[in-house]
């Protein structure tokens, strides 16, 4: 038989006034399974917790309901005192007879009734509960950081000189992501490289930090604090042990006709190749696809060891007696890694040229996208910074630059603004002037988005300086008539149709997810948009984490970014992990669901509607390992509590802690 | 070829663009093309239609597509690309939308369901297959430089015509190269021509057709080929005025694609109405097919087997 | 001065009347000018395609409808193929001119609209286009006799001589008064 | 059973139970009361994690312990604390309260609201405007005849006897003799 | 109809002695003429037991879930259109693995005589054979080609007039309806015991602490029962109407189960059971699901 403790608080006259708070106590006194009831003026203040205490152990309570404000207020206050004379905490409820009685009622005796049924419904209630201990899940302390592009080398650096462990995957040979690829940088027009390789240097000496570049998130399994990840590492035929990085084998690579990545196919790479001189790790990977060997071996259809074809890269590695490029090393690897967080920093990609029919489907060689002008315009790339036209390598004197292209255009279903074409746009302008002095820009926008640190005086300079020519509004249509690249748009300020004869054409695409993004999401179990971004928690309060505890965000896999931007959200979510790492064990709420493993029929209503996949399948198995049955199982660490298995549930077969059926049961009953 | 094609011709292919539907009939049989005319059919209203009259512009198409549907064939081709445009927008119009089909089959007194397809020729012709074209031919174009011009009711907007690419057409650039042409690679393959001002506003159609004429010339063209007697006759009939008005010298015959085809398949000019054409195609004509001689030795034995086919 | 329209809820805004029109959604128009960027008669217009969708955000109706542009328009769907935000320009033109003729205002574009209406004409009157007469009528209409004289001959051979009634013509002409609404 | 049927009525007032989930809505209830908004007292929340745990069985079990209407209130759409529970329970309630109509109750009577942690005032008037429909359709007389041919009038009683707030001294169990035997004990 | 039974009995035959299945369920005859009773055989020489006639009303899928017919191993299992979305409904809920299972779809031209009115409304009189897409249960075997083409589903006017006819009574005469039928209710459970989706293992109305349906068969326990009842089959009955069939009483069941279905397509365009790739109605939601009953 219940034991209850009924603790009505007239909280000053907060309650009192209204409430005839000896009345109710009084009332409570008289319910069954109360064995105490008693009302004090402050039932907060530390006599009031007293009261509390002596009370339970005097009358041996097995139970506490305090009557007083709203539990969002001092539900753990009280919980604390009961737990400090030896009753669990969970066994202690609070009636809101507070802000949901005295504060909003007027009649005494309707809200002395109100806060005796109020009363009533919670003794009820803890005459059902349970003593729950709080869930303790061990926290691996080693981070896991997809992507080394900015975001991902600065949330791993900031980790790693937390003191822990990270694990830093990368699909690229190398790191540095499109920064790299970048010529200057907005608004202070430094040089990225010279500002990032020192970055990616750090990154690949640091102890503490793992780099697997040329690698990929194969699958993701357990969750916050227990994860264990699978990665891919793509086969490169070269043995990164023995390797120094020379670069003998590049050298000697016949096949030189193949369009370099990193320089968006305006410059070209070998068949053995790292991706520009910076790389980090600076050891070559060897792309079998365009390999002679690999090709000849596949052909006859024996391993490209056993093949005599070519093997110029091996015959020139210096590395003795063992070589380092090896051909047996062509298949891919894999790794599992454990790691307690994971931090998202996949980056972004530019929306394809080949999307904009009106402008030639990117066939025309004069016509390219952001990336490719900071290459041409990149002192370390193709051109060695000097701008030439791709056609004919000829200086152009009049280039049309093109806003918004794919962004803000439902049509191309891409409604939203990327963000940082205006900025990197005026950026192009400037240092198109700085180089070709004769030369003519014009930009055709729809707005300026320039709301930034030093951003507007930017841009700004861009026209008044060096005389950049911006046209508000679209293109229409481009099409090729001899050298030039017809242009045809408008201003919509004058009201002026504009036909430029442009000798190049550059297209501020818009920034969209990576192309992996969305498997990558569906093994992370994180919430992706219908742009394929990732999702963070909340819009506001919760920018850098996701929906799925332990899995964090940084940079532009969740929306475009620029540099800044995604350097703070790295470090944001750096100090999230940190926090996540501050202790051995997390305690979590044991406010959880269970299954009843004898009435669950499997039907998987329950594993469907969960929003955190907290529900998974698990086989019963008899004795000799026999699959007997499969039924639902809630993972405690990953479980949040919302309940909705629970009403889901068609032969209520699973159970809520806190908020179980007969504790709501006991509750209306009691009404 | 056994599925029945309502051929609906349209009021100018009755007239003006009468050589198209000349060359239309010509090369139908050779190729093995059934086309039944749909009995007493009406005006499409046109961009007049459009222009003036919603309604007016749902209606007369519906009662064209009505017809087409109570002689239960099985697709509906309209050679004149206005006409295409306006049928297919009409189904596309009344499709799924209840209360308008509704309305307007009160106003014709018809059902119209939307079942029977609407086509251009050249979806007709590409149907047929270009190898099956080629290989009726008995002479080539050799190496003839033709710039196609699409024009804009064959293709735009896509979501309505479902029709090849809106910027960058090839349906017809096909035909010609399997007749042996060279297809011209060109920026205004779907530029407009000033359509229905060619009357009203002729120095719209002159500058427009200029800008064509002038793009398809510096590509290298020495003739085109279209599908629409709007764009036909403004390219021919107009180049002389564009010629006095610009002081230009342009003398680019316009043909239809499918008196190219006739050309190829052994007929005459003259069969193929090719001679009723303002810029004289004589010359080039003969130029592509040079040297004349055998081509018209081996004409008939082949236009007999095609015949058969 | 520009002065936006005051709203009444009694009738709707132009913009609303000419969203009701042609179920276009003309909020969505963000004044890009893809429109007119693309549009090949634009140069011949008193106002730009985008400028006329301006004045119906803004309800300058007289403005709009008194235009040249609407009628210059040659439907050649250039712009609703590339408008950005899916807005079926080509279909608001074909409002503007239908609003204009049934508001009975007067256009600045007559010789177009009285081609047209003697195009429709004489599809009423014979089920089809009678492409001879209906020359003839527009120069007679217009004034324009002397125009494409050099043409006339070998246009003419290609030309029917006489109209032809078709038998759905009465089905036509009933189609026509039901769609005029007489 | 007149005579009590007669007191039921002199005293009669709604007794309506509220759902609400504990992150929107309580906190918005709280907010009322700390901005000291005053609203009619017949109403009963019971606080749940998410409308998401809300089950139809709590709505009909409210019924049949003579509630005269039933308000569920959570999160607006987009702002559940568990992202997506206010959405499942939204399919569930647009089926459920069309399936109450069809057999005969009238909506008036299971109210439905999203109300935010920050909307206190309008939590007051939801509340006000549910019991006032309440009150103008009177008891749910319906549901009590209902109850009373099926031998269930115990709680009937008990919830006319003090005003709607049904009975001290019900403790809830399903067999009778175990609710007969609770009743020694406590009267 | 004859030659189609002589079919199925070869077919039937041939599986069990193939050991393609180890159990067939199918129709026999019934205990008197005009009926027809399930059967269940595990012997190929039992074949010629099954029939198949105009009054094969059962939905047999509700077997698949038996314990007793599925311990036994694969089953071969007799399927008309209709029957076949419940089989679609449980390969969606995981009830049965398709693997496990070799569906022999019967060709019908509706049960019953006089015609079962659900019949006139149906629009698989064919079930969908092996050529069917992902987006249809596609039987391994189907049996005739049915003589009666299938219904246009035009309107669904037609096929929820008699919800409509309810729907359209005042509140107070739906609920005296609903009283008078409900009061009739005994707790047979033969509409749970029919129901190919009713396969939990414990049933709500079977749990205790809390009792949540009260069990005895009173007016309030029954109007509890069968309102969850519909609760849990909405999104989810595939409307094949045995539960009514059943019922002792006459209670019109499928009246609930068909307002749901009505709910259910109306708000959420959903049919239980018409294809196994879809995710149950009841499973997701749409942002822009219905809100306008939201204060």
């Amino acid at each position: 038989m219940a034991r209850i403790g009924v603790f009505v608080c007239h909280c000053g006259e907060n309650i009192g006034r209204t409430v005839d708070c000896a009345a109710v106590a009084a009332a409570a006194a008289k319910f069954a399974g109360v064995a105490h009831a008693a009302d004090y003026r402050y039932m907060c203040s530390d006599p009031g917790q007293n009261m509390i205490r002596q009370a339970i152990k005097e009358k041996r309570l097995t139970g506490v309901v305090v009557a007083a404000c709203s539990p969002r207020m001092h539900e753990p206050t009280f919980r604390r005192a009961t737990a400090e004379s030896g009753v669990n905490p969970f066994l202690c409820e609070m009636a809101n007879i507070r802000e949901h009685c005295s504060w909003v009622h007027e009649d005494r005796g309707e809200a002395t009734r109100k806060a005796i049924d109020l009363v009533r419904v919670i003794v009820e209630k803890v005459k059902r509960n349970q003593p729950l201990l709080p869930i303790r899940v061990p926290v691996t302390r080693r981070a896991l950081v997809i992507g080394g592009g900015i975001a991902g080398m600065q949330a791993a650096l900031d980790i790693a000189n937390g003191g822990h462990e990270v694990i830093l995957v990368e699909k690229e040979p190398s790191i540095g992501g499109h920064m790299a690829q970048l010529s200057e940088t907005f608004p202070t027009l430094d040089c990225s490289q010279c500002i990032l390789t020192p970055r990616m240097v750090e990154v690949a000496q640091h102890p503490r930090i793992k780099l697997y570049a040329y690698s990929e998130v194969d699958s993701v399994k357990g969750f916050i604090g227990n994860f264990e990840v699978s990665i891919r590492r793509k086969a490169t035929s070269v043995n990164d042990a023995l390797c120094t990085g020379c670069g003998a084998c590049q050298a000697a690579c016949p096949m030189g006709k193949i369009p370099s990545e990193f320089n968006r196919g305006l410059g070209t790479r070998k068949a053995i190749y790292s991706p520009f001189p910076q790389a980090v790790p600076n050891k070559p990977v060897l792309d079998q696809a365009n390999c002679m060997r690999y090709r000849a071996a596949a052909k006859k259809g024996v391993p490209a060891a056993q093949s005599t074809v070519c093997g110029k890269c091996q015959q020139a590695c210096p590395i003795q007696p063992q070589k380092a490029v090896d051909f047996s090393l062509c298949q891919d690897t894999f790794v599992t890694e454990k790691v307690g967080a994971i931090v998202v920093a996949s980056g972004f990609d530019l929306m394809p040229m080949s999307q904009f029919g009106e402008y030639g489907y990117g066939k025309y060689a004069d016509m390219i996208d952001g990336l490719q002008f900071e290459r041409l315009a990149s002192a370390s790339g193709p051109t060695q910074g000097a701008i030439k036209r791709p056609s004919d390598g000829k200086e152009p004197k009049e280039v049309v630059f093109i806003q918004c292209a794919g962004s803000r255009d439902n049509a191309k279903g891409c409604p939203y603004c990327s963000k940082i074409c205006c900025m990197y746009t005026a950026k192009h302008t400037m240092l198109y002037k700085h180089k070709v002095h004769d030369g003519k820009a014009y930009v055709f926008y729809m707005d300026v988005r320039a709301a930034g640190k030093n951003y507007d005086e930017f841009w700004r300079r861009a026209v008044e300086e060096d005389g950049a020519v911006y046209l508000r509004g679209r293109v229409s249509r481009i099409y090729k008539r001899g050298g030039k690249l017809v242009v045809k748009g408008v201003d919509t300020l004058s009201g002026e149709l504009m036909e430029i004869q442009a000798d190049m054409v550059v297209l501020a695409t818009a920034a969209v997810a990576q192309p992996g993004a969305e498997q990558l999401a569906q093994r992370l179990n994180t919430a992706y948009d219908m742009y394929k971004f990732f999702s963070e928690a909340h819009p506001k309060l919760r920018p850098v984490e996701t929906n799925t505890a332990g899995v964090f965000l940084a940079g532009a896999c969740q929306a475009p970014k620029d540099i800044p931007d995604a350097v703070a959200q790295a470090s944001a979510a750096a100090s999230k992990v940190q926090g996540l790492f501050s202790s051995q064990e997390l305690e979590r709420d044991p406010t959880i669901a269970h299954v009843n493993e004898a009435t669950c029929a499997a039907c998987w209503y329950c594993v469907d509607v969960c929003p955190y996949g907290a529900i998974q399948k698990k086989e019963i198995k008899d004795k000799q390992g026999r699959l007997i049955k499969l039924v639902a199982e809630v993972n405690e660490g990953v479980c949040q509590g919302c309940g909705l298995c629970a009403a889901t549930c068609r032969s209520k077969s699973v159970e809520l802690d806190g908020f179980k059926d007969e504790q709501v049961y006991a509750e209306i009953v009691a009404l | 070829m056994s599925s029945r094609i309502a051929y609906f011709p349209g009021c100018s292919l009755e007239g003006t663009a009468r050589d198209y539907a000349l060359s239309l009939h010509a090369i139908a049989p050779k190729l093995g093309l059934q086309l039944e005319e749909l009995l007493d059919w009406n005006c499409c209203g046109a961009t007049a239609a459009h222009n003036l009259n919603h309604k007016l512009s749902l209606a007369l198409p519906a009662r064209i597509l009505a017809l087409a549907e109570r002689g239960r064939y099985e697709s509906l081709v309209a050679p004149c690309a206005s006409c295409f445009h306006r049928l297919i927008a009409t189904r596309h119009a009344l499709d799924g939308k209840k209360a308008l089909r509704k309305e307007i089959e009160d106003i014709i007194e018809m059902p119209c369901q939307g079942t029977v397809p609407v086509k251009n020729i050249l979806q007709v012709l590409l149907e047929l297959g270009t190898d099956k074209i080629a290989a009726a031919c008995t002479r080539k174009l050799t190496g003839l430089k033709i710039a196609s011009y699409y024009g804009c009711l064959l293709v735009r907007p896509p979501q309505v015509t479902k029709f090849d690419d809106p910027e960058a057409p090839r349906s017809m650039d096909q035909i010609i190269k399997a007749l042996g042409g060279t297809p011209v690679e060109w920026g205004l393959k779907t530029e407009c021509c000033g359509g229905g001002f060619s009357m009203s506003r002729t120095d719209v159609v002159c500058k427009l057709v200029r800008e064509i004429l002038d793009n398809a010339a510096f590509e290298g063209a020495e003739a085109f080929a279209v599908a629409c007697p709007m764009c036909q006759s403004n390219l021919d009939l107009r180049q002389h005025n564009v010629n006095q008005r610009y002081g230009t010298a342009f003398k680019l015959p316009a043909l239809y694609v499918t008196q190219w085809i006739g050309l190829c398949l052994g007929l005459s000019e003259r069969e193929l109405g090719v001679d009723q054409h303002f810029v004289d195609a004589h010359a080039v004509v003969r130029k592509a097919f040079a040297p004349p001689a055998e081509a018209a030795k081996k004409a008939p034995a082949d236009v007999a087997a095609a015949g058969k086919a | 001065m520009a002065k936006a329209e005051t709203e009444t809820h009694s009738e709707p805004t132009f913009q609303g009347q000419v969203e009701g029109l042609t179920g276009e959604k003309l909020s969505a128009c963000y004044q890009c000018g893809k429109c007119s960027a693309g549009c090949p008669a634009a140069y011949a217009m008193d106002l730009l395609p985008h400028q006329i969708l301006r004045l119906i955000q803004l309800g300058k109706k007289d403005k709009a409808l008194g235009s040249r542009t609407i009628w210059l328009c040659a439907s050649c769907q250039a712009c609703t193929t590339r408008c950005p935000k899916e807005v079926d320009l080509a279909r608001v033109m074909d409002a503007l001119r239908e609003m204009t003729l049934q508001e009975g205002r007067a256009t600045p574009e007559r010789d177009t609209v009285v081609f047209q209406k003697v195009f429709l004409d004489w599809v009423r009157r014979t089920g089809r286009q009678f492409e001879a007469g209906l020359v003839g009528e527009y120069k007679l209409r217009t004034g324009h006799f002397f125009q494409d004289l050099d043409a006339a001959p070998k246009m003419m051979g290609k030309l029917k001589k006489v109209p032809r009634r078709i038998q759905g013509q009465p089905a036509v002409e009933k189609i026509f008064r039901k769609c005029q609404g007489r | 059973m007149e005579k009590k049927a007669e007191t039921e009525k002199a005293v009669w007032q709604p007794k309506i139970i509220a759902f609400v989930c504990n992150w929107c809505t309580y906190a918005g209830a709280d907010l009322a009361g700390t901005s000291r908004l005053k609203y009619d007292a017949h109403i009963r929340v019971l606080r749940l994690p998410c409308t998401g745990r809300i089950d139809p069985l709590f709505i009909l079990k409210a019924f049949e312990r003579g509630a005269d209407g039933v308000l569920v209130s959570g999160c607006h759409p987009g702002d559940c604390h568990y992202n997506t529970g206010n959405y499942h329970a939204r399919r569930r309630w647009t089926l459920f309260r069309e399936l109450l109509e069809f057999v005969g109750i009238d909506l008036q009577r299971l109210q439905f609201a999203w109300v935010s942690a920050a909307e206190g005032a309008k939590w007051a008037e939801v509340v006000n405007a549910m019991v006032a429909h309440v009150r103008e359709l009177g008891p749910f007389e319906g549901y009590h005849t209902m109850l009373a041919r099926s031998g269930q009038t115990l709680w009937l009683a008990k919830a006319g006897a003090n005003g709607g707030n049904g009975s001290g001294h019900d403790v809830p169990g399903t067999q009778p003799v175990e609710r007969s035997k609770e009743k020694q004990e406590t009267e | 109809m004859a030659e189609a039974v002589e079919e199925l009995r070869a077919l039937a035959r041939d599986l069990l002695a193939k050991g393609t299945v180890q159990v067939f369920v199918g129709y026999g005859k019934g205990a008197s003429p005009g009926r027809t009773a399930p059967l269940i055989i595990t012997s190929a020489d039992r074949a010629a037991e099954l029939v198949w006639d105009k009054h094969c009303l059962n939905n047999l899928a509700v077997y698949l879930t038996r314990s007793e017919v599925t311990k036994r191993g694969k089953v071969g299992i007799v399927v008309k259109g209709c029957d076949a979305r419940a089989v679609t409904g449980l390969l969606q809920e995981g009830q049965v693995a398709r693997e496990n299972v070799v569906i022999v779809g019967m060709s019908c031209d509706g049960m019953g005589e006089p015609l079962l009115e659900a019949c006139g409304r149906c629009d698989v009189h064919t079930p969908a054979g092996k050529d069917a897409d992902a987006h249809h249960l596609a039987c391994d075997y189907v049996i005739g080609k049915a003589a009666v083409p299938d219904a246009q589903k035009e309107d669904e006017g037609a096929e929820y007039a008699d919800v409509a006819r309810i729907e359209a009574l005042p509140l107070a005469e739906r609920w005296a309806f609903w009283q008078e039928q409900f009061g009739r209710c005994v707790r047979c459970y033969a509409c749970r015991q029919v129901c190919p989706l009713c396969y939990c293992k414990r049933c709500a109305v079977e749990k205790n602490e809390p009792q949540w349906l009260a069990t005895s068969a009173h007016t309030a326990g029954n109007f509890a029962w069968h309102v969850i009842r519909a609760m849990h089959l909405a999104g989810r009955c595939v409307g094949c109407g045995a539960c009514e069939r059943a019922c002792p009483q006459h209670i019109p069941l499928s009246l609930l189960n068909k307002k749901m279905a009505k709910a259910v397509l109306q708000h959420f365009k959903y049919r239980a059971g018409n294809d196994p790739t879809a995710a149950p109605a009841v499973k997701t939601f749409e942002l822009s699901d219905e809100n306008d009953y939201f204060r």
